[in-house]
């Protein structure tokens, strides 16, 4: 069986303006990078990353921007939502010094992978690319874990100023970097994929998900490869042959989006 | 021509309507086939043919999730018809426009009218010929409403086929008292072939919540348990009607296309088999048919549509 | 009053039509139900109530076997409604008459006739309800040919009604197009509840003969994987008609008796379940109940029925 | 899945007047006192017992009485039967002195149980009881097992003159019998019931089969023992309270019929 698991929630946290982690009992080993579907009976079930991995406790992260996302905001601790997964196949997490390069709510589930990357003594450097101040999250946690830390901000209200693909491009230049890890908003990742030539690639999509077991297409790029099952995280070497990474996706009904 | 998968020699070529197939597994609609790329991809994976999602005159968001849920013995399912209307998915039709293997344009409509239409441009865009969906269960006024009315269904068939010059395939529900009666209206309508089933109502409620989790509360049931009904209408018809038959309804082996084959199918569709095997099922299928019409001295696959009628 | 299968003091007594059970398992008609000495041995494994082997005015001896199988998710028979005849099945009713545990008679026929005459033999041997068979999907001229007539539905349901003064059950096929429309027929003829579902036409066909394994080829599908089905009936009709429901089709564990109550079931019966889990299901069965009971929180099993529609 | 299974006969004998063995091959493990439903397409599917137990290779031993053992007299090597099962509970082979008490083609079902009860090092005495000497088989094979063979027939044309109870009464009397364990006409079993008064005893019965796997209710006896599944084989204490025992069966439409 494939069906959400009812759970409560245990804690609701804000961690920026419209953005909160909550965590829950779900006891199934996942991996980071990986996802949930998240059913907020009623309302939609959604694809949700794993931002938090604390043996039986698992924790998500999101911005408040529509229907499921404002529900799942309101709920308090001891309010039910189904959870169900983990899907998908999570990052390759292997080098001597990893670059993850995080933006808006993508430094989310990056966070669990630096965490992990930095306990097996890996090098990591971790890129925050938000908005403007208020928006930012995670600093503390990744500087606690002992990555290190650049924030960017479009706004220069706090740390660099710029986009956080030109942060990472300045980093790529000064540092030697094995494999860069990324997720955040598309064109960001697209161009960082065109400065990784000769380095490790990976980046986590998100497409619009139906059924998260791979048979209803809905998620689909490329040549047929599914975000949910293939994916999120593809390597540089598969999405240069992807003509629309970074192009456009698709939304519920199958029209296509220009990004 | 013997087509060599396995080690055995045995010829596992098919026709429907007229439409060669090098083997008889075809992807069934709803799978795997929103754009050209997925479809591309199953046509890699060696599927004798494709058929395109079911796709209507205008965009459908379809239902809000869970859509798709699996349950102990098959797959429970209520999409909606989600689509992004014939304008836009003939983009990728066209796409596939030199693809050896054959595409079939899976359309669904409200009425006489819109059957037409999108018959026509599907026509147009170069499919190899039509599926009509006269059986979604679970999308209000379309598929099951038409398609448990013997009259409507001869007569879309009928009107849909005097003015496109592709076969045309009438796809048929398994949720009504008499499939045989709407498998001769199909024949009667002139369809060049009848595709059985669709996907049986069924539902699930989540015991904690005491909820229906699909958010169409009822959906289509699909996969490995709704097999021997599959089987059972596929067979009734073989028996009354005398255009060729697709088989559809929890293929995942070779024994199970095998077993549509003897019930009187010219080919068989996988869906929900995508899910159990992975999305090489094709290939896996179209091996393990030939090392059984080996085992059970058979060589040529057209000799086995319908034995189980004699 | 409560009772104590498990540790818990919940509540799982229930009613239909005015008839009380001790709890909500049922035993299902055409299984262990040939003679008085089976259905004592079930009523001693604790099953609420007994449902009869479907009786006929004269002997049937049925098909030839092959008359049952058992699928990878489900059983499938062909039994032809063998029975005694009313006149000796009679007897073993008879034996039953100072049980505890209710007793309800399943009949057959051919016409509103037929019926009336079994109806009122069985009430005069003392069973406390009856079970009119519309849905048997494999018996010629009997069962689903009648059962999926409305107006045939009404007039056999209110015939028997106005002979009769026990109370009526009538037993769906899902084998319609519109179970609803059925549904509504019994209550319109005063059916005191409904019984859904009874098997769903399947086949099997073996492959190294090529020939359907059942003497009688297409038989009735039952078991774990038509509980979907079945549910979704009980859905439908919970939403379209009044009187209660008793929910049928793949009962095997607590949690499946727990969704046909959500689903609007007022008890349940178990057929195939007596295969997979051994005759003590019902006991199983009843623990697990009230195990979940306890787990979600309800103190009456007669508060969960139907709450999948609030 | 629970389906006949299409095996080629390898070899069909002549074992009497209208008796036969047929074996096949059907490599399920399968215990004596158990049995096979056998299956001639597009005649009838028929419970049998299993008369050799030979590895990979059964075997069963019948009678021709009817359409369905008629079609399978008829069989030769090659034809294709479907086979099932094992189905039942089989005997208990224990005891110091065994008494086997065959009467007709009951005798096919014992002769595995009294061989296996003399390579286990168990007395074994064996009366074949049957109308007259055409009708005799097994005498030989059960001779060679090792067993100790009393004969008996009705017309007296070869041995004991009399009924196989009967027989079996003087040795119960002459000899230190631990267990009798029966299978033949009814009638002939319950006489020998009564007289095991301190002597272990069981009986492998005969009802009209449908399903065999204890659903369809048509086999059952007394207070809803399934011949099927919680027989074939009954010991004595249970057969002493079942009413029916000796008394009547049931035919195909459930009709009660007098032994
Ligand atoms: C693999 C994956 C992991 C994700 N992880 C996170 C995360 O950790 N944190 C986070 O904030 N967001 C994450 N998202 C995005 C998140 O799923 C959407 O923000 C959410 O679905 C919006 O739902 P809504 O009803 O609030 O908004 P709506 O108003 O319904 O939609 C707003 C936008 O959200 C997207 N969306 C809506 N439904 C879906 C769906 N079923 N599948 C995919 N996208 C959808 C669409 O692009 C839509 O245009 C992830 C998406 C994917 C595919
Ligand atoms: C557990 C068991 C083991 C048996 N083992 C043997 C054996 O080793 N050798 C042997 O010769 N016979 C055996 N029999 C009896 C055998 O099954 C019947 O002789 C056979 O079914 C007759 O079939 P028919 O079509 O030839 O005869 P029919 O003319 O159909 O019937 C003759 C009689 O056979 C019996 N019979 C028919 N069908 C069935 C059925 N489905 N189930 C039970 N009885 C039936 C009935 O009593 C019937 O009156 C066994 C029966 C049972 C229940
Ligand atoms: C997720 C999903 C979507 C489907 N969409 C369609 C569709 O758009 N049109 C259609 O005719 N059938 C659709 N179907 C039904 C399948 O084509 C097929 O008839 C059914 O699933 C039974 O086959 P299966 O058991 O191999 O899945 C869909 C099935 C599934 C599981
Ligand atoms: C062997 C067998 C015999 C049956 N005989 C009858 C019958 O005589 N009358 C009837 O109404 N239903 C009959 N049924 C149907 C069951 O009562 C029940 O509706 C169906 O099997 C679904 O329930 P289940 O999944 O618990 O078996 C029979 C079912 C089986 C498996
Ligand atoms: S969401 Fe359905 S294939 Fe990925
Ligand atoms: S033959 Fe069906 S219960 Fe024994």
């Amino acid at each position: 069986m494939n069906i959400p698991k009812i759970t409560k929630i245990i804690e609701s946290k804000r961690e920026a303006t419209d953005i909160k982690t909550i965590t829950f009992h779900y006891p199934e080993e996942i991996e980071s990078g990986q996802f949930f579907m998240v059913w907020m009976p009623d309302v939609d079930e959604i694809p949700m990353s794993v931002s938090y991995i604390n043996g039986d406790i698992k924790g998500i992260t999101f911005r408040k921007i529509g229907d499921a996302t404002s529900a799942l905001y309101k709920l308090k601790p001891g309010n039910k939502i189904g959870i169900r997964g983990p899907y998908g196949n999570g990052f390759k997490i292997q080098g001597k010094h990893i670059l993850f390069v995080g933006g808006g709510t993508g430094v989310a589930m990056l966070a669990p992978a630096a965490e992990e990357a930095v306990k097996n003594s890996i090098s990591s450097t971790v890129v925050i690319g938000v908005k403007n101040k208020s928006e930012l999250f995670f600093e503390k946690r990744l500087k606690k874990c002992g990555a290190k830390v650049i924030i960017s901000t479009d706004d220069g209200s706090v740390g660099y100023k710029g986009f956080a693909s030109d942060a990472a491009k300045e980093i790529l230049k000064k540092e030697k970097i094995d494999a860069v890890l990324t997720c955040g908003p598309e064109m960001m990742m697209k161009t960082l994929l065109d400065c990784c030539k000769n380095i490790s690639f990976q980046a986590s999509l998100e497409r619009y998900m139906k059924c998260s077991i791979g048979i209803c297409g809905q998620c689909c790029i490329g040549k047929g490869l599914r975000v949910c099952i293939d994916g999120p995280v593809f390597d540089g070497k598969t999405l240069k042959n992807v003509k629309d990474f970074g192009v456009y996706r698709r939304d519920s009904a199958g029209r296509k989006i220009q990004f | 021509m013997y087509l060599t998968f396995g080690v055995t020699l045995v010829d596992i070529t098919t026709k429907i309507a007229g439409i060669r197939l090098k083997n008889p597994t075809m992807l069934a609609s709803g799978i795997m086939d929103e754009d050209a790329g997925s479809m591309q991809r199953i046509i890699e994976c060696d599927a004798g043919a494709i058929v395109t999602k079911s796709i209507g005159l205008n965009a459908r968001e379809g239902y809000p999730n869970p859509t798709v849920i699996e349950l102990n013995h098959g797959i429970l399912n209520a999409m909606g018809l989600p689509n992004p209307g014939i304008e836009q998915y003939c983009q990728e039709i066209r796409q596939l426009k030199n693809s050896k293997t054959p595409v079939i344009g899976s359309i669904y409509g409200a009425n006489t009218r819109e059957f037409i239409e999108l018959g026509k441009r599907m026509e147009d865009h170069g499919v190899s010929a039509l599926e009509l969906n006269l059986s979604c269960p679970h999308a209000k006024s379309y598929g099951l409403e038409v398609g448990c009315d013997p009259k409507l269904v001869q007569e879309i068939t009928s009107s849909v086929k005097e003015k496109v010059g592709i076969p045309i395939f009438v796809k048929l529900s398994p949720n009504v008292t008499n499939i045989i009666e709407i498998a001769i209206a199909a024949e009667e309508g002139n369809a060049d072939a009848i595709v059985a089933i669709n996907t049986v109502k069924g539902m699930k409620i989540d015991l904690e919540l005491g909820k229906p989790i699909l958010s169409n509360k009822i959906g289509g049931y699909s996969g490995k348990a709704i097999k021997p009904i599959g089987i059972r209408c596929v067979y009734e018809i073989a028996k009354n009607v005398d255009i060729p038959i697709v088989g559809v309804g929890g293929v995942t082996t070779g024994e199970d296309a095998l077993e549509y084959i003897m019930a009187g199918a010219s080919a068989v569709q996988i869906g929900s088999g995508v899910y159990y095997r992975g999305i090489d099922i094709f290939k896996k299928v179209c091996v393990e048919i030939e090392q059984l019409m080996k085992a059970y001295g058979y060589k040529k696959l057209t000799e086995i549509i319908g034995v189980a009628h004699t």
